[in-house]
């Protein structure tokens, strides 16, 4: 039941919902191809979570329409239902009932049976690693653990498309990286993904972001077209040796206005990224003041933007 | 200020087969006035041992002392000065932030003119003014983060303890947030923040890397960087995952880690990057910059945490 | 623990009552509520049980006893057959739970000279039906019936024997001896204390009082397991307040809408019933207040002691609603309990609630007769509180 | 569409399997309430204490305190006596042997005979004497048992010494207005009793806990089940899944009847056992009507659970409709004799209906034919209040905030 005019999953057309006077969603409008991981970016309170929402049938919109695989969202919701996965922000699996049983009540959901649920069951303990330990409930496991069987659920009747709300939030590094490789396999077998994070280097990873703010696109592309668009030029990253105080001394000279065509100075782990039109010519003016004001300082160089820069950039923008 | 002496921590019955070691024997000391962070993969006893601090949960073995009052008997003169921040938000959501607040001011005891002037120095600091009125459901995630903040400091506590308090929250609040407890620091207090993002680890006076109940490095962030035996390369190219699977088929490569657009690989020294560039260009992988980056804590992590899991594995093998 | 930490728990707890409409409706309205509905509907007393009359005699003599039957208010005669299976239908479809049957030769008896002698052999018997579903209605029914037939009997015959055309073997001194006798051999005058008409609304409306008070007590039975599953028990459990400020500040609220309750009903029931109270109203406040400490002493322990929500609810619901009901004295009188359910309800709040209502309403008893009550009532919540205190942790694992 | 339905029945049965503590208080939770309530409001009303003033102290007098303490209705409290005794007046005396007793050791005197001086005397000649009964009202339904008691006692001891008093035994038979006389008192009405045959209490309340019992597990469980999703959020996702409502509700309505089903069963065997009170109708047909009954009540769990957010609140709503329903159903007092619009009100509450059935079929050995309006109320009421719920849902489902 695709639509042939074009591979699109998803196309959204000037989608709003307004909560009495609150406008939390405004007029977005988006196409998302088959296939594609489409990373939707924001603050919070932007209106991701409702965007999703709305076009998961959850949500009825006030104004707009979504068309999800060819289908109106309004009209033949439970149709589309059963092609598509679901992980929200909060976790949803029954806390009480072992990893099997709500993976099996899952499954049955979707309407899997005996072998097919089976053989869908060993998939998703395998690739979650929950292997030996489906008599677990879920309070017993760890924040990791917990996110890959969520996302189990959400795959176990082969959806077309999967929504991911901020599935790694509070997730350490390396459980984030597994949670990312389980991902790739997963979009590499045709599923979309349609995910919201604030972790701009998995933003990185998508092929398409969509940036909101207030409830209103303000960006989309991808991840080097959004950095084209609104980060040009360069950054100057530098490891300071008192990052608090070097912070201070650039801010208050760049308000001096003695750092032109300089935009965003924040703080990056230990590192100083300045954002610049011209790299090099700004690095040595950097270089100078450091000097003159005592600021210590070791790796100077100049690095391409990163999607962490444009988001603050942007929000900066929009303030 | 902070002292435990093999503190551990079991969850599970006695009996039952699936008996979980949350913290297993965890010796700390933490002076006065310091930012320590406290990093680990997730269930590796973070948060058991920060609610082990806080004195709401009863450590299993051994003891620990906050400013010398013991975190069992002595609970509840710690609690006086002590700021304690939950991983999920812990006040209540059908309350407005100035009942919220109110609230906890009754419970600490700040009260008349004091209280209400630390109010409004809380509600400047996090800039959640206009926001007084509003019911906590209502507010986004960032700013809850900030109102969970600011109820652990309403009675200027010289000790804090934060569980992850800036998980979900989107990168232009964390580093608010940041800025904050920065400030909070240099007027004195001693912080213990438990975080999954590295980054904000890095901003630390000292950082423990826990993994499995275990405190497997506890040093400043500069001497954990030295741990990384050799120098990091971060390489831009094309087909990164490509890249990735080539070279961790080379010998002399320690650690291959992609972190958004850009892969780092640890070798044991400069003189390996030529070597690099060959072994990629021989794949045809053009290659945008391969440059020497300095190393951050997120890689120090990833790569003690393969370490750590590689030895245990050895040593399980040897018994199994 | 200072009054502040309690005043600031109570506060919120307040709080979160008013914020959630369906709650405050139940705990301040819903006790009142129940008062007028239930006493309304259920304390009227057995009235117009339906009736069907079987007349073998077919005579005006029969017809005048049914009339008599059909005037008390007690009986209300729906219908009259003339065979068995008549009156056995009626009985299966309810239309009616009392039968009478007057034998043939009834009015023969009692209205001629030589009946009058036959009775010296075999008096004229009655037979009744009924329907024993009911064992209170079907009781007073049959009572009932059985003493207007009795009487009207007797006073059939006085008339006969008055009667001086009736001829009789029976020499003169005998047939006035024998009007005499038919008279009741004793003349019994009943009082009924604190009662008089036996009104059965003032007999339930007291106890009603109690019952309905449950309701506080339910609702605080998830107190902690809320706050545990909201994860703000975390927060809470890591501040200096001490444990039993806590439980006294979550308790206050509860205690303040029970006693609202209280007034509310004691309004309800004088103003729209008319019980008379005979006691000592600030006796009253002041032993209400211990009831509805006792029943919340024991909605906190159910809090703490059991973990989920929908446990806690439903064990409340077991402990509350139907010993409330049926084992508080309301219908059935506690002391006629077998022993070992008497010392089952010991332990329920509801009982003296029952006693010291009723007490207090009809019989004006001060505290010196109620003193096992009151002594009951302190030892539960006491009792409840201190082990309340003693169980809760300001742990979370 | 079945295996979507028996997929929630599992989980929701799940659920129950790992709330330990909750499905022991579901399954034994009612069977233990009945026993209690069921012996407790069984026990027949006796050895209610008894008060005896005797001014007259003739053998007459001392025979009719002895007659009536020969009754197990009526037990003689010896001591009562000299606390009459010692009040100047009798109104003092009689409030202080009403009350002040407690109810496990020593309860309240329900009952003051006083015998006139001369009671013998007059009664010997046949002068009607008096006698003072004085009743303690507070508590109606043991006053009422014992002034009937006492008075039956009375007239039969009365009548009996005033026949050998007037009948000197002389001539050789009776004269004939003796003869009347002791026929007359002789002559018991026949009593026949159907149903419960020694009108024995508990045959009342055990049903009525019975069909009790159906009803509230079923709203319990529809509404818990129901609003402890939407509390703990998992609701959403259910609602993310292909699934119709009418699908969730008739899957989360099988565990509750399975549980209401299992419990009724219990306390059927219990009723039968422990209070003998056989199952004279059919009991396929009375296990058939059990479960259309039970989809009913299950309607309105489910609109409970649609109308609050929280369990707690669920919670507070069934309390108070359990009151009102209560009320309705006839469970302590019968519904005849409630006022004329609350009998016609009554026939709203599917409980009286059920009520009605389960007394019909236990008790009188009925069958649909008499039973036929109350099936028809059932299943008219069914239909309206499933039909609302269903509206009601799905509205809601759009609407989800």
């Amino acid at each position: 039941m695709r639509s042939n005019s074009s591979n699109n999953v998803i196309e959204i057309h000037g989608l709003t919902k307004r909560f009495g006077s609150f406008t939390a969603v405004d007029h977005v409008s988006l196409q998302i191809p088959q296939g594609q991981i489409f990373g939707f970016l924001g603050p919070n309170g932007a209106g991701k979570t409702t965007t999703m929402r709305m076009v998961l049938g959850l949500l009825p919109p006030s104004e707009g329409t979504a068309i999800v695989l060819g289908n109106d969202i309004r009209k033949q919701a439970r149709t589309i239902r059963a092609r598509l996965g679901y992980m929200s922000q909060k976790f949803t699996l029954y806390n009480d009932l072992t990893v099997e049983e709500n993976l099996r009540f899952y499954g049955r959901s979707y309407g899997l049976r005996n072998n097919k649920l089976k053989s869908r069951l060993d998939y998703v303990l395998d690739i979650a690693d929950l292997k030996g330990r489906e008599h677990y409930t879920p309070t017993q496991l760890s924040g990791g653990w917990r996110q890959r069987l969520a996302l189990g659920a959400a795959i176990i009747h082969e959806p077309d498309i999967i929504f991911l709300d901020e599935p790694t939030a509070g997730v350490d590094p390396l459980s984030r990286r597994a949670f990312w490789e389980l991902l790739y396999t997963i979009s590499s077998a045709g599923t979309t993904i349609f995910i919201t994070t604030h972790y701009m280097d998995e933003a990185e990873h998508c092929e398409q972001l969509g940036f909101i703010y207030f409830g209103r696109l303000i960006a989309t592309g991808s991840p080097t077209e959004i950095k084209q668009k609104h980060v040009p030029g360069n950054v100057v990253q530098f490891t300071p040796e008192y990052p608090v105080k070097t912070l201070q001394v650039l801010r208050t000279a760049q308000q001096q206005g003695e750092l032109e065509n300089t935009s965003n100075i924040d703080l990056y782990g230990a590192q100083i990224h300045v954002l610049t039109h011209n790299g090099d010519m700004i690095r040595d003016h950097i270089t100078a003041l450091l000097d003159q004001q005592e600021q210590p300082y070791t790796d100077m160089q100049v690095i391409p933007p990163s999607l962490e820069d444009a988001f603050l950039r942007l929000t900066a923008a929009q303030k | 200020m902070i002292q435990t002496h093999r503190l551990s921590r079991t969850f599970g019955k006695r009996l039952r087969r699936n008996q979980i070691t949350a913290v297993d024997s965890l010796s700390l000391t933490i002076p006065q006035g310091e930012l320590f962070g406290l990093v680990g993969p997730d269930g590796a006893g973070k948060t058991t041992t920060l609610r082990m601090l806080a004195g709401i949960l009863k450590p299993t073995t051994g003891n620990a002392t906050i400013s010398d009052h013991d975190i069992v008997d002595e609970a509840e003169t710690i609690k006086q000065s002590l700021g304690y921040m939950p991983q999920q938000f812990g006040l209540y959501q059908d309350l407005t932030v100035d009942e919220n607040l109110n609230f906890i001011c009754d419970v600490f005891n700040v009260v008349g003119a004091a209280r209400e002037h630390r109010i409004h120095e809380l509600l400047d600091f996090t800039n959640l003014h206009e926001f007084r009125q509003r019911r906590s459901k209502h507010l986004s995630g960032g700013m809850q983060k900030k109102l969970g903040l600011s109820a652990a400091l309403v009675h200027k506590p010289n000790l804090l303890l934060l569980d992850e308090p800036t998980t979900g929250v989107d990168p232009v609040a964390r580093r608010e947030f940041w800025d904050i407890l920065t400030e909070l620091h240099a007027s004195g207090s001693t912080i213990v923040v438990s975080t999954p993002y590295m980054d904000e680890a890095e901003r630390c006076n000292r950082v423990g890397l826990m993994y499995e109940g275990k405190l497997m490095a506890c040093d400043t962030p500069l001497k954990l960087k030295q741990l990384l035996p050799g120098v990091v390369y971060a390489l831009r190219a094309d087909d990164l995952l490509r890249a990735e699977r080539i070279l961790k088929t080379n010998a002399s490569v320690l650690d291959v880690q992609p972190y958004g657009d850009i892969l780092n690989i640890i070798v044991p020294d400069e003189s390996h990057h030529r070597q690099l560039k060959e072994q990629l260009s021989q794949h045809d992988i053009t290659i945008h910059s391969l440059r020497p980056t300095p190393p951050r804590l997120e890689e120090v992590f990833i790569y003690l945490v393969r370490q750590y899991r590689k030895d245990s594995n050895l040593q399980q093998e040897q018994f199994a | 623990m200072n009054q502040r930490h309690i005043y600031a728990i109570a506060k919120k707890e307040w709080l979160h009552i008013i914020r959630d409409p369906m709650t405050i409706f139940l705990l301040a309205i819903g006790p009142v509520l129940m008062l007028l509905l239930i006493s309304y509907a259920m304390a009227t007393d057995i009235t117009d049980v339906p009736t069907v009359i079987y007349d073998q005699d077919q005579s005006d003599l029969s017809a005048n006893l049914v009339t008599q039957l059909d005037a008390s208010d007690v009986l209300n005669v729906t219908d009259h057959v003339n065979n068995t299976t008549g009156y056995e239908d009626q009985l299966e479809q309810r239309k009616a739970r009392l039968v009478v049957i007057i034998e043939d030769g009834f009015s023969d008896q009692l209205t001629t000279t030589q009946g009058l002698e036959s009775i010296a052999t075999s008096a004229p018997r009655f037979s009744f039906v009924i329907d024993g579903t009911d064992p209170l209605s079907a009781e007073t029914a049959l009572e009932t019936a059985v003493n207007i037939s009795g009487q009207f009997v007797r006073n059939q015959l006085n008339t006969l024997v008055e009667q001086p055309q009736t001829e009789t073997a029976m020499l003169p001194e005998q047939r006035q001896r024998l009007r005499q006798q038919l008279r009741a051999p004793v003349d019994i005058h009943t009082t009924n204390r604190f009662n008089p008409d036996l009104k059965a609304i003032w007999d339930l409306v007291p106890a009603m009082i109690a019952v309905a008070l449950v309701l506080p007590g339910m609702s605080i039975s998830t107190v902690i397991a809320r706050e545990r599953s909201q994860g703000t028990l975390e927060t809470l459990v890591a501040t200096p307040i001490s444990k039993h400020a806590i439980l006294m500040g979550k308790a206050f609220p509860y205690v303040l809408i029970a006693l609202l309750n209280v007034v509310l009903m004691y309004i309800v029931a004088r103003a729209v019933f008319g019980v008379p109270f005979r006691g000592n109203l600030l006796v009253y406040f002041a032993l209400s207040g211990l009831y509805v400490l006792a029943t919340l002493a024991i909605g906190l322990l159910f809090s703490i002691l059991i973990k989920s929500i929908e446990a806690a609810l439903w064990a409340s619901m077991m402990f509350f609603l139907f010993p409330g009901m049926l084992l508080s004295g309301m219908f059935f009188p506690v002391d006629v309990f077998p022993f070992i359910v008497k010392l089952e309800t010991l332990e329920l709040p509801v009982v003296s609630g029952v006693l010291i209502n009723r007490g207090m309403f009809l019989q004006g008893v001060s505290v010196k007769d109620l003193w096992w009550n009151i002594l009951l009532l302190l030892i539960i919540a006491v009792e409840g509180f201190e082990i309340a205190g003693r169980l809760f942790k300001k742990r979370i694992a | 569409m079945i295996y979507r339905i028996l997929n929630i029945a599992w989980k929701d049965l799940l659920h129950l399997w790992h709330n330990r503590l909750l499905l022991i208080l579901v399954i034994f939770g009612a069977a233990t309430e009945l026993l209690i309530v069921g012996w407790a409001t069984g026990a027949p009303v006796d050895d209610l204490k008894m008060v005896v003033v005797d001014n007259d102290q003739t053998a007459i007098s001392e025979g009719l305190i002895e007659h009536l303490r020969q009754t197990d209705t009526l037990k003689l409290n010896e001591d009562g006596v000299d606390v009459f005794d010692n009040h100047d007046n009798e109104a003092d005396a009689v409030h202080d042997l009403f009350t002040g007793g407690n109810f496990i050791f020593n309860p309240d005197n329900i009952m003051l005979i006083e015998i006139p001086a001369g009671f013998g005397e007059q009664l010997k000649t046949g002068q009607q004497p008096a006698i003072e009964l004085t009743l303690n009202g507070a508590n109606s339904l043991a006053s009422t048992t014992a002034r009937r008691v006492a008075e039956e006692e009375i007239y039969k001891y009365g009548t009996v010494i005033m026949v050998q008093h007037t009948f000197s035994g002389t001539e050789s038979t009776a004269p004939t207005e003796i003869q009347i006389l002791t026929q007359l008192e002789q002559t018991q009405p026949d009593i026949t009793v159907k149903y419960n045959e020694e009108l024995d209490r508990a045959h009342y309340t055990a049903p009525s806990e019975a069909a009790f019992v159906l009803y509230i597990i079923a709203i319990m469980i529809a509404a818990f089940m129901l609003a402890r999703e939407r509390e703990y959020g998992t609701f959403e996702q259910l609602l993310v899944m292909p699934i119709r409502p009418i699908e969730i509700i008739i899957g989360k309505a099988i565990p509750a009847l399975l549980v209401g089903y299992a419990n009724f069963l219990l306390v059927l065997v219990e009723m039968n056992v422990v209070f003998d009170i056989p199952v004279r109708g059919s009991l396929v047909l009375l296990l058939a009507l059990a479960a259309g009954y039970l989809f009913v009540e299950l309607g309105r769990g489910f609109m409970v659970a649609m109308v609050s957010r929280t369990q707690n609140q669920a919670l507070l709503i069934i309390m108070l409709v359990a009151f009102v329903d209560i009320t309705f159903a006839g469970y302590a007092v019968p519904v005849e004799s409630m006022p004329r619009i609350m009998q016609l009100l009554s026939n709203l509450f599917p409980i009286r209906h059920w009520m009605i059935i389960l007394r019909g079929i236990l008790q009188k050995d009925v069958g649909l034919d008499i039973l036929w309006p109350q099936l028809l109320w059932l299943m008219g009421l069914g239909i309206i209040i499933n039909g609302i719920t269903l509206w009601f849902f799905r509205r809601s489902l759009t609407r989800q905030e």
